[in-house]
């Protein structure tokens, strides 16, 4: 929990007397900017009575509140109306006072003085106690809280928040995020020519005339379906290319497109 | 012995807590054979006379140095801030009647609530929403809070200064009679 | 009562202060004819056997709870809040790959296990420490709690949705669409 630890001090503002003492000269450098609204001011004119606020002159307070707002009228005419409002109702209850009492009345002038008087009162002890408060001993002036703040140990519930859902939200997103990587092809799988090469080797020692070369391949293969079968075929093909390089085989094909027959040379590895 | 363990759990429950701590909560932490209100007054008589104090705050408790050592504490400088005199007068208008509504408030004051005032007020924590009044529009109505309690030092709302005094004078009256007098007839 | 007064100082002083208090600062608060370290002392033994207990730290002193009441100090505290996207990450890793050591969840997420976040699920009880991995370095290793269970309404571990369901409900679906309609791009 988050304490202010700013201590508040009360601000006793002491433009006010000077506001007083401008009412009592009658000075015409008057101002309402010291009064927080109509009841503010009549406040303050009560108290200038100098009297218990219990034997407040209501006449006397409406005729210096009359008297106060027209001399700020001449010199500013922007006052606000609610200032302007209550200098109506005060003259009325000036009238009303001064005026004998009719019967027909519903309030009688005694009464609204009355309610006047009360609310000031309750304002003013309103202040008053306002004040007292910071007469108490005050947290952070007068009395400390602790200053070390102890580690309380703490079992946190989360309290229904995260769900199933997110869980596996979350989950689904880190595993699809992990599967974004490169497109590799597939690579075909083919016969080398090492393979071909080795096989052919092998397969010599028991051919010693002209072969032909179909019958090194491995039994089965079907060149028309199989990719593999084809790179057999070729990788074959190849290889005797590499032996009669090296000076191991003969080849010989008598026409174009026609079989292609091998047998060890004369004075070669195989013969 | 066994008494004691108890106490101490208190008294260590109170002292590492970072706001004070309702009886409901001390007794959720020790058995239902302990009576926790006699405990906390044990504790605080123990702690009588001395530089802390076990202080009650509302249904709540916390230690506080004790305000006779407080000039021997000058640990740090707070900010002092100032509270305008119209937060003052609401905050004393909003203590000594709640729960009241704005309205009211400015029957009192003659003049509308500022929001700065109010939020001055709600910033220190020193007021609170309590609520709806039962009248037409179900106005909020505003309390002080535990921790005006704990910063003013009060145990309750009773102990409020001059209280008495101002309620055997009848000052604490809302109505006022006429109501003529009343902000809302002057603005309009 | 005049050498109250000054232990009272004393305890005030420990009390307010938001670190441990030495000798010296204490001394400097006292009038010189006290003897800081006798009014200490007497202090410390007034607080034995309490709640709260007066330790030296140090050559400082503080208050602190007394480790008997220790176990009664824990706060259950509900707090609505979500956990952090990587706190979630890792435990859904953690959920689904249990158990796992730390350096396995490192590698999943290309990034380094922060501590707060594994505080989080420690805190929200939802994770704890399942045996050792029987690799070199034999590091620790995680699985989910019961609470965990109890929390997400599973009745076992198994009932995790798997691989091939998240696949059929097209949460492990990619973007497929040509890339110049991601947003990325639209936006750029």
């Amino acid at each position: 929990m988050e304490e202010l630890h700013n201590n508040f001090i009360t601000s006793q503002d002491s433009n006010k007397n000077e506001d007083l003492e401008i009412i009592e000269s009658d000075d015409l450098f008057l101002n309402l900017e010291g009064f927080d609204g109509p009841i503010d001011l009549l406040l303050e004119l009560a108290k200038k009575q100098k009297v218990d606020l219990y034997n407040i002159s209501i006449l006397e307070l409406a005729e210096q509140y009359i008297k106060y707002i027209e001399n700020v009228k001449k010199l500013n005419l922007e006052i606000a109306t609610e200032y302007l409002v209550m200098a109506a109702w005060i003259a009325f209850l000036k009238s009303r006072i001064l005026l004998p009492e009719e019967e027909e009345e519903e309030v009688s002038s005694e009464e609204m003085s009355e309610a006047l008087a009360f609310q000031l009162r309750r304002l003013d002890a309103m202040r008053r106690v306002g004040n007292d408060l910071f007469e108490l001993k005050l947290l952070h002036r007068d009395r400390f809280s602790k200053g070390i703040n102890i580690e309380e140990k703490k079992i946190i519930n989360f309290e229904d928040n995260t769900n199933l859902s997110d869980l596996i939200i979350s989950y689904s997103a880190l595993i699809r995020s992990q599967n974004l990587t490169d497109y590799v092809p597939k690579l075909k799988k083919l016969e080398t020519i090492e393979v071909a090469l080795s096989r052919l080797n092998k397969m010599m020692n028991s051919h010693q005339d002209w072969t032909q070369l179909s019958l090194f391949l491995p039994k089965g293969l079907d060149i028309r379906k199989s990719v593999y079968d084809c790179s057999v075929l070729a990788a074959t093909f190849s290889a005797s290319l590499e032996l009669v390089k090296k000076g191991e085989i003969e080849l010989k094909q008598s026409v174009p497109f026609g079989d292609i027959f091998l047998r060890p040379k004369v004075g070669g590895k195989h013969e | 012995m066994s008494d004691d363990i108890y106490m101490n759990i208190v008294e260590a429950i109170i002292f590492a807590s970072d706001k004070p701590v309702s009886n409901r909560v001390l007794a959720s932490k020790l058995p239902d054979h302990c009576n926790v209100s006699e405990i906390l007054q044990e504790l605080k008589s123990k702690y009588t006379n001395r530089g802390v104090n076990l202080s009650k705050v509302g249904d709540s408790w916390a230690f506080r140095t004790a305000p006779e050592v407080a000039e021997y504490l000058i640990v740090e400088k707070t900010v002092q801030k100032k509270l305008s005199k119209a937060a003052l007068e609401i905050l004393s208008i909003i203590a000594y009647h709640q729960p009241i509504t704005r309205a009211e408030i400015e029957d009192m004051r003659g003049v509308s609530v500022s929001q700065g005032s109010l939020e001055m007020l709600f910033e220190a924590n020193w007021v609170e929403p309590r609520g709806y009044k039962d009248v037409p529009g179900r106005p909020a109505t505003w309390r002080t809070s535990k921790h005006f309690l704990d910063h003013f030092g009060l145990e309750s709302i009773k102990d409020l200064p001059g209280l008495s005094e101002l309620k055997a004078s009848g000052l604490l009256a809302r109505n006022t009679g006429p109501s003529y007098l009343n902000s809302n007839n002057i603005n309009n």
